[in-house]
Formats: C-alpha cells, structure tokens, sequence
C-alpha cells in the first residue's frame, strides 16, 4: 500500500559537509534509479532516490537545501522515518560501455546503477561534477566497482577545471560508449544531451512532487509524462521531444519556473 | 452500434467519462494526456484567484478502501493558468474549468475570466472538504449557493455546474439551491472529510491532519446523493466518486447521473481507464441488449 | 502486565471493546454471548416506545468495502424489551441502554424505563441514517440535542452518552451541543448514508433504497470525527466505524476515544472478535512498551 | 460477497397446488440443509433451504403461504430473483440406518439430505407427515433413492391416520436408528426429540431471519446461537438446552411468539 511505512534509520554516515546517507530496512525490491518518497515527521515529505540497494536495507543519500533536508539531516541513528515506494521506472542498465556523468548531488542516485553495471562486466567511465572538491563523495565506492573516474570542478580544485559537461564532450570525441546516464542540475543534462547525438541516452529528472504515485500531476513534463511514474528517468528521445526540459520546471502552485 | 454519448445541458460529449478535478490537470499536457485515453473531456484542477503552493506534504496516502488527500487547492491562479487553457483550447479538449473562491465576486471574476480563455463549461467548487475558507464554509449554506451560482449565471453564457460535497447534513437542499441559482447541473460527490493517524508516530498522517477521502470506498456514498438529488432536481447530475469500473458509472447512471467524473481510478487503473471504463459500459450493454446509453439514466428510480 | 481497563464516566470497563447498538442485541441470551466474547460492555439495540417490525428485507447487503443495512429500527418496545434487559441483568453483563424517540419526552420515558430496568448506562441514538422522523432529523439540529440531552439528564442518574452521525455538516457543532446538555460521553459515528443498485435488476437492493454504510470503509471518516469531537469537548469520546483488528481500536483511542464500539467487525472476524481485537491491542503495547491503555487516548493531538 | 446474486428460473415444477420448484444457475458448493436468502424484487427478502443440488444447479422448494411467497410463486421460467448464499451448517449425514422425519414444506429441505445418505449406501426410512394426501410431493424422488416410506395424513387420506410423531414413535420402539433427521413444526419435533432419548438427533429449525449472516440477531435462540450461522440444523444436545425450543419464536419486531 502507498502509505508510509515507519522505519528507523540504522546507520547514518556524513558524507561530506552538507551531505549524509541514511540506511534502513526496507525490503522491496527495487532497481537503481527510483525512489522513495521519505516523510520526515512533523516537516515535509520529499522524493529520495535510492542510493545503496541490499536485499533488506536500502539507502538514501542527500544534500542540505532547506526545510526538509535540514531537519532530515539533523536526524540520525534510530530516528524514525517514513517511506512509500519504490516509485518510478529507473534505469535501463545495458549495452557495453557507460558512461556516467553525475553533478551535485545525482552523484548519490547514479551508484546503484553504476555498481549494477560493474556487476554486469559493463566497462565503466564515470564523471564526477562538483563546484568544489569538498563537495565530492563516493568516489572511493565508484572504484571499487573498477570505474574509470573523471572529476570536475568549477573552481578546479580537483581534477578538471570547468564543467562536466566539457569533460564529457572531450571523453565523446575520444571513445566509444554504448549509452549514457546522467543526473545532475537539468541544463548540465540538456547539454550532454545535444552531446549526444546518436549515443543512447538517460537522465533522471527531479521536478516538485506531492503524490509519488501519478495522479496530482505536480511533476507533470511535456504531454502528461509523470515524471513520478514514467520516469524520473527518461531517454533521449523522449527528452528531445519535451520542451520543458532544460526550459523550466513547476513550482508546488504549477507556476513556470524558468531554469 | 453501442452509442454512449451524452449531453450535459448544451455539452455534448462523446462519452460520459469525464476526468474529475484535481487529477492530472495541473497544466495542458496532462489534461491532453487524459483526453487522448478516452476521456470525453476534462474538468481542470480548482482554480482561484491567487496562486496557492497549497498544504505541505504529506498531502497523499493510500488506505486500504480508498485513498486520503490533502492538497490544499494548490494552484497557480487564474492568470498563470491562462496559458494552460488556452494551449489545450487548441487541441480541442472540452473543457470544464473549476474554480474556487470565498464570495460571490470571487467566483464570478474567476467565472470570466475561465470563460474568456476558452472553457466549455464551469464548475464552481464548494466543496472541498480541507480548504479553510473555501469549500464547505460556502457549500453547505443554501443561501450562498444560490447566490454565487445566479450570479455566476448572470456573468457568463456557458454552463455552470455546481460541485457538492457529501458532508452536509442534507444534500438535496443544497442541490436546490443550486438549481434555484439557474445552475445547468450538480456535480456530487468531492472526497469526504476523513482521517489517517499512524500507530507507530501516533500522529495523522497528512500534514493537514485531515483530508479527503475518495475512491472505491465513498462509492456508496457517491450513488446515494445521485440518487437523491436526481430524484428532487430537473437538472441534469454528474457523478463522481469511486468508479473504477464500467459497471461502477453504470450504476451512477442508473442512479440519475448523466456523465461520471473519474479521480482516484486514475490510481487504481492507470491514464487508461476511460477508455477501460467505455469499453466495459458497452460490453455490459451488449449483453443486456441496451443501444443507447441514454435509456439507462435514472432507471433506478422506476 | 498490561492494562486495557478503561473509564466513560462513572463506567469502568475490563477492556475498550464494547458491543455497538444494532448487532447481536436483539436479546438477553446474544448479548450474553457476546460479553462472554470478550466485550467489556454491551448496547442494546435501539429501542423505541412502540414495537416496529423495521423495514421489509431486502435489509442487509454486503458491499465491496463494508456492509449496507437498513433494518429500520425493528425493536419490540420498551415494554417488551424489559424481559431482556432484566435476564441480562442476573448476568451482570454491563449494559447501555440505546433508546431512540422524535422528541424529548418519548427520550425521557425511554430513559427511565431503561434505569429502571437496571442498565448502567443509557445511550440516545440521534442518528440513524434511514429511520423517517428518528435519527437524524432530531441528531442534525443542535437546540433539540441539547434539549433531549438535558432533560434525559435531569430525569435520570445514570451516565447518558449521544451517539452522532457523520452525516452532519458540522459534527463538531453537535457534540457541543451534547455536552452542553450535559451529556457524559459522545459515541459517533452511525453508519453512513449510502447505497447500493443492482443493475441486473436496475433498483436499489435495500427495500429501503438507502441504508446506514459500516464496516472497514468507513473508519477513517469515523476516525476523523472522533479526533474533531475530541479536540473540541471536554467529555469522553466512544469510537464506531469499521473497528475490525486491534489496530483499528488503538487508531480511535490515539484519535481521543476512551474506548471502542464494534458492530460490523462481529460480521468480518466473527463474535470473538472482542478476545482477538484485546490480545491485538495487548500485543501491540507490549511490542511498543505501552502498559496501560490510557496513556494512549488522545495522543495523536500532541 | 454476501450480496444478491440475480439468476433466472431455468426450469419452474408444480409440486402441488401450493408448492413449487424452481431451479436456478448457481454454482456454489453446497451441502443438505443449507438455505439461502431469496430476493423477490419488489417484495421481500426470505430464507429457503436448497432443495435439489447439482454442481452448477441449484433448487428451491416453497409453499405459498403469505405475500412474499405468493409473489414468487406467481414467478417462472425466466423471471429474475436474487440469490445469496450458502447459509448455514447442514446436516451432518453419517451413521448405518437414518429416520427422516418431515413435516409439511419441511420435507423439501430434507430431500437432498435423503439423496446424500442413499448415495452413501446408508439405510434410509422417511416419514412425511402432511395433513391431507393433496399437500404430498416429493414421494417419488425419496422411492427413486430406495427409501422406506411411510406416510401419515391428519386426516387419514392416505396412509397413517394421525401425526407423523405417532408413527415415528412406533417405528422407533421396533427398529434401531443410528440418527433422527427432521425438518417440520416446531412443536412436532420437539415432541421427536422427546421420543429419541439417547438416539443421535438432528433438527433443523426455522426463525425469522434478516442478514442471514450473524450479525443482526433477529434469528436468535438460547444464548445468543444464530439460526442463519450456528443453525439451521442443531443436534439434540443442544436443543435440550435451548429453553426456547419448540416454546415460542420472534417475530420481525424481536417480540415473543408462543408456537
Ligand atoms: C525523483 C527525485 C529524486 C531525488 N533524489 C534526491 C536524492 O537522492 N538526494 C537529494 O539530496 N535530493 C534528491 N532530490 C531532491 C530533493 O527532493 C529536494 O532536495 C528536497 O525536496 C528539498 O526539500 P527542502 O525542504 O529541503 O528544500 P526547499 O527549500 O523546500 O527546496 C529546495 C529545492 O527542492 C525542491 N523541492 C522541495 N520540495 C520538493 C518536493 N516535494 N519534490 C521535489 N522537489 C522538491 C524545491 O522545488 C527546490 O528546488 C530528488 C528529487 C526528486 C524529484
Ligand atoms: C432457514 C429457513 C429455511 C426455510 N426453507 C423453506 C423452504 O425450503 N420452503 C419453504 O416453503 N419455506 C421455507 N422457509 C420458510 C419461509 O422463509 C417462509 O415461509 C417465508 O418467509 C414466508 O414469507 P411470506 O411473506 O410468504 O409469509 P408471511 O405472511 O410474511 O409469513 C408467514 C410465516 O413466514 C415467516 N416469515 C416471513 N418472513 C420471514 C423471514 N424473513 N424469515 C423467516 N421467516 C419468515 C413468518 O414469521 C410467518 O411465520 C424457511 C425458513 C427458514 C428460516
Ligand atoms: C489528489 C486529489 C485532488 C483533488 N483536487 C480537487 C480539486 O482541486 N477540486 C475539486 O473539486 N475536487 C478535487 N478532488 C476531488 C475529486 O475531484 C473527486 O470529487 C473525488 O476524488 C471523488 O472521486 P474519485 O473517487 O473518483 O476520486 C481531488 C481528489 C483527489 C484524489
Ligand atoms: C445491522 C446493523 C444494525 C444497526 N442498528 C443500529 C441501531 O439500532 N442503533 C444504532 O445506534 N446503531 C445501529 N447500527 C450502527 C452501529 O451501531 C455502528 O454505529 C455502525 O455500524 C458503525 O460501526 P461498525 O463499522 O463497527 O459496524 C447498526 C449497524 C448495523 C450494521
Ligand atoms: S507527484 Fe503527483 S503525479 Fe507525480
Ligand atoms: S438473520 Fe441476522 S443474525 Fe441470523
């Protein structure tokens, strides 16, 4: 049933500053790329993707923006949360080399998919884009899944200075990928996509959510598209047909909000 | 051949599946969505005058019957959603604009405006079951429906229906009144006024507390306010309230209703279930040697 | 140990189940087993001055999500009914006494009929949902409720519960009504108005046409009105609605009841539904380190 | 879902002048002694024992005797009723040599009982107790299962002049019965269960029912057993102790009627 289940968290880790993950029990089935909708008591419900996926615990891993994300960091180890999903479609994790372009925090809802790729024998190059070096988490995670990493940095304290997706042009014109996945601020995706070209393409998109399950059409994009139901992930070509994408988003009223 | 249209005062539609307020029609795209799965036409999210982010989440939860919402009336308000009709204008939607609004001069700016953009028909929304202010404070006084509805009717040359809700000690009342306002139709029932605590946070699950309560378990509900209010107006009923099945809109039909709006089916079956609904009215009549839809409305009343 | 005792008024109840008004109280020796199912009380069915045969059957449906009744108050009167309610008396079965009247006088007479007879408490039924000139006619207008009510209290000393409907505008409105006239504790909620066609036979399966809706369905309307009523007045609150598991109970007494009524449940997990809906309760508060049961009432208001 | 199910009368017999036969597509599984509730559109709602079992047929066997049964017997082939159910216990048909007694209409119910223990090769001697030879039927189906028949008229018309207890006390006192099975007046077996002392004894009884599921108690008898769930059929243990037996009924108000 779509109603909050209550569950403690049973391990919580500060990833960075403004970053933490939490673990609980949780025992659906799920598959990388969706998520929760994760009630924090008293506060807000918000859309979380998964992060970690274990049989019976699953994870979540966020940054600090405002309200919700505050109070949700404030908790911790046996606090208790609410959460319904899985919701969403999630990642389609094929084909013989991807390449991962993660900014900000999509870095968290990107490792699922790239350990499953990792599982799978799929050859794995992965970008990292940050503001600033101490922004940075699950790197040492995305190598153990034997990823070749790129990092970028705004302000170049690590790695390549510039944006991700200058990065990802120069990896295009260098080697051969079989598909792509990203997720990260929505003009960063919009840009990979015109990138692209014939490259196979995924994004995870984030648009204000109340319902999770399809019917309050909040996070409605394009032609009806839910992006709660037939995304939050979507392709390239479907994305190339949706004119909101990389335009503008919808605030909790409806209202446009330029990007 | 099966013929299920219907006709709501001067609105004819191609079916009597209409998508009901507050599901997938916050913005063109979905309202088109919906109405290319069959839908003969769509009535949009309650709009009013300002732009409203409504309540916070958690504004949603299943139950076991039913599902429980409390949006708040989020809406961008009438001028922002201007774009949105008159984008769906062009694809030919009929139209059902909702509004929403605390008097008189309220719903009729509201009604002009909708009307100006390019709305079939209106639907005044007095019965919102968790809006402070709107809703049931003005839907369940005879007096004041009657007034916001003719003066609605005054200012505008489209049809106005007016949206009841079923916390009301009696509903046939307001219905007349209504009527008595020269509206061209009711529309019975919006969710009904509930709650959800959590055992193990001991708190409502809605951070509103309160919600609206919809889907298959008000369908009872739903049949019996058709019923009575078909059986004491001349107008014509829209019914809404739980159908997921062609045999649930049946039964609306037979209990006076001359269309259903469909919310919380859209949960249940998925974008798809106008045209799963339509298709099971025809089987249904097919079997029962039944042409034309009209035949069967209000023949539970015989 | 854990401590599921409970208090309304100046009666104190092994356990917060309690057999609701209406089902498997027809007589001495039903409600007699019911008590030895665990229930810590009994009421009776609604009895009126004048024996009534109720309404012709079709009086009972089962429905997707709860069940359809319109047994139309079928009672031997009061007269009658002493018989029942003085065996049961030898069984020191605790017994509130349901009476319904259309006007304060027959509820006076009713009420020290019932003293008479030896109940321990008297329950006034303003609220059933198809009984014409009973019910809801007297439940839905606050000064007749308050009248009723006071003058119940004044010609008697036993504690005097209302039992409301959720078929009310403003349920709120009438338990204050209540408790201004002194009433000792609100039960709510009757059953839902709603119903039912048959669409082979095209009419309604009540020979009533509408009837009172129960069961799972309706909980969380009744979970919601006794959280109003709760936060609203000051006297104890009895919750009604669709109380099926032990989880059911504990929403309601979380919500601000004192302790639960069950009706429909009896029909879903049989008569022991009292001992199961108990070790239910007993199970969860071990489970949460809860020992006595009144630390729960009314938590879900902080 | 305990909720009239509407069924056609596929096939509708004459009896006699007063009882009828209908049969009806209902595929439920069924055991003797079993009733539903039969829905007269327009009328009234009454119990009615199934009368012939077939896997997907089922019957009905009735006498007018007031309104609603009036207006059913004025229906026929093709005439719509409701039907909900199965109700109730049944018998329980077992032992080397059963007695069946029926009084008037109760000889219907007990007919697919009589067909059960004579497919189960059990000894089968039925008395039908009626009060002129006119009011007489089911004779032939009882021969077709190799029962010993004994008639008793009240007014000799046909076989044994007097009550159909007369004639059971005297088979009693000569044969040995490993059970009793009866379905009549109240009062007559009463007066069977006086005369069966210690042999095993099943009655099914009749009271005025409204839910026909236990919850409304208008059926009610002794503490708080419900004809509709714990009945019809209750076994003489029971019976002894049911103070109400064979005493008084309720009518539709609740009140006391004596027999
Ligand atoms: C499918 C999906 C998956 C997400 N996964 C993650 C994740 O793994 N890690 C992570 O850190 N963040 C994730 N987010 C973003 C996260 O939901 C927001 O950061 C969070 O809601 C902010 O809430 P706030 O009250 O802290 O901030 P606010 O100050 O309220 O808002 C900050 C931003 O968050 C947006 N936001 C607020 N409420 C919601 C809502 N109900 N639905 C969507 N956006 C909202 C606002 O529009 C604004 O852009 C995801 C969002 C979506 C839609
Ligand atoms: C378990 C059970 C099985 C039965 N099986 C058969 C059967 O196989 N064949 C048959 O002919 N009759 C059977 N009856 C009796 C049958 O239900 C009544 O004859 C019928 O209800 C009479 O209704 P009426 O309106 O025609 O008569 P009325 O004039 O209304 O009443 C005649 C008698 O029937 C009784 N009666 C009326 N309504 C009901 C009711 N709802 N429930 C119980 N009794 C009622 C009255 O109390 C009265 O004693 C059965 C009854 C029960 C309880
Ligand atoms: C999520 C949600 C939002 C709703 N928003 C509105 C609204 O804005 N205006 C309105 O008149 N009704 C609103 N309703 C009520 C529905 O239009 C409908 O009357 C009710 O849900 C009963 O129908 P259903 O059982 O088919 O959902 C909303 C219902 C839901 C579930
Ligand atoms: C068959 C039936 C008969 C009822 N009769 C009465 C009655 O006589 N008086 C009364 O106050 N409530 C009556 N009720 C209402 C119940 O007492 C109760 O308020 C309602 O059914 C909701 O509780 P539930 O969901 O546990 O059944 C009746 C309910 C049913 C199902
Ligand atoms: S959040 Fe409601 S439709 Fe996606
Ligand atoms: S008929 Fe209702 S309890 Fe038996």
């Amino acid at each position: 049933m779509n109603s909050p289940q209550i569950a403690k968290i049973t391990e919580a880790k500060t990833e960075n500053k403004d970053v933490k993950t939490f673990m609980f029990e949780y025992p659906k089935k799920m598959i990388p790329g969706q998520f929760f909708m994760i009630w924090i008591p008293g506060v807000d419900e918000i859309p979380m993707s998964v992060s970690y996926i274990d049989k019976d615990v699953k994870g979540i891993t966020f940054r600090k923006v405002g309200e919700a994300t505050n109070a949700l960091f404030d908790l911790g180890k046996g606090d208790k949360i609410g959460i319904r999903g899985p919701y969403g479609n999630g990642f389609k994790i094929n084909g013989k080399q991807i390449l991962f372009v993660g900014g900000g925090t999509g870095i968290a809802m990107l490792a699922p998919a790239v350990e499953e790729a990792g599982i799978n024998n799929i050859s794995l190059t992965i970008i990292i884009g940050v503001k600033n070096s101490s922004e940075l988490f699950f790197e040492d995670r995305f190598k153990k899944c034997g990823a070749e990493i790129h990092i970028s940095t705004d302000d170049g304290s690590k790695g390549y200075k510039g944006f991700a997706t200058d990065l990802a042009d120069e990896l295009l014109s260098k080697e051969k990928f079989t598909s792509v996945l990203t997720c990260g601020p929505e003009i960063m995706m919009k840009s990979l996509l015109d990138l692209c070209k014939n490259i196979p393409f995924q994004a995870s998109l984030e648009r204000y959510m109340k319902c999770g399950v399809g019917i309050c059409s909040q996070c409605c994009i394009g032609e009806g598209l839910r992006v709660c139901v037939e995304g939050p992930v979507f392709d390239g070509k479907t994305l190339r047909n949706i004119e909101d994408f990389g335009v503008y988003k919808r605030d909790a009223t409806g209202r446009k909000i330029r990007f | 051949m099966i013929d299920t249209t219907t006709k709501i005062a001067s609105l004819k539609l191609r079916n009597p599946t209409i998508l009901a307020s507050g599901i997938m029609d916050e913005d063109a795209g979905s309202m088109k969505r919906i109405f290319d799965c069959g839908a003969s036409a769509v009535v949009t999210k309650s709009i009013g005058l300002e732009s409203r982010a409504g309540y916070p989440n958690p504004t949603f939860a299943e139950l076991e019957h039913g599902i429980l919402n409390a949006m708040g009336l989020p809406n961008p308000g009438i001028n922002e959603f201007e774009g949105e009709i008159r984008k769906l204008k062009d694809s030919n939607v009929p139209m059902i604009g909702s509004i929403f609004g605390s008097n008189s001069h309220e719903f009729v700016e509201l009604s002009k405006k909708m009307q100006n953009y390019g709305v079939d028909a209106l639907e005044l929304n007095m019965s919102c079951p968790h809006a402070k202010g709107y809703g049931l404070e003005t839907g369940s006084d005879p007096k004041l429906v009657r007034e916001i509805t003719s003066k609605v009717k005054e200012s505008t040359n489209i049809p106005v229906f007016v949206k009841l809700s079923s916390n009301l000690t009696d509903i046939v009342e307001i219905a007349k009144a209504a009527e008595d306002g020269n509206a061209d139709g009711i529309v019975a029932i919006n969710s009904v006024k509930a709650m959800k605590i959590d055992l193990e946070l001991k708190m409502p699950v809605l951070a509103n507390k309160t919600g609206g309560y919809s889907g298959m378990a008000i369908k009872p509900i739903g049949i019996r306010c058709v019923y009575e209010i078909a059986k004491n107006v001349d107008i014509p009923v829209i019914g809404v309230g739980g159908v997921t099945t062609g045999e649930d809109a049946l039964e609306y039909i037979m209990a006076g209703a001359s269309a259903v709006q469909i919310g919380s089916g859209v949960y249940y079956r998925g974008v798809d279930i106008f045209k799963k609904i339509c298709r099971e009215m025809e089987c249904w009549m097919e079997n029962h040697n039944y042409t034309r839809l009209s035949e069967l409305i209000g023949v539970a009343h015989k």
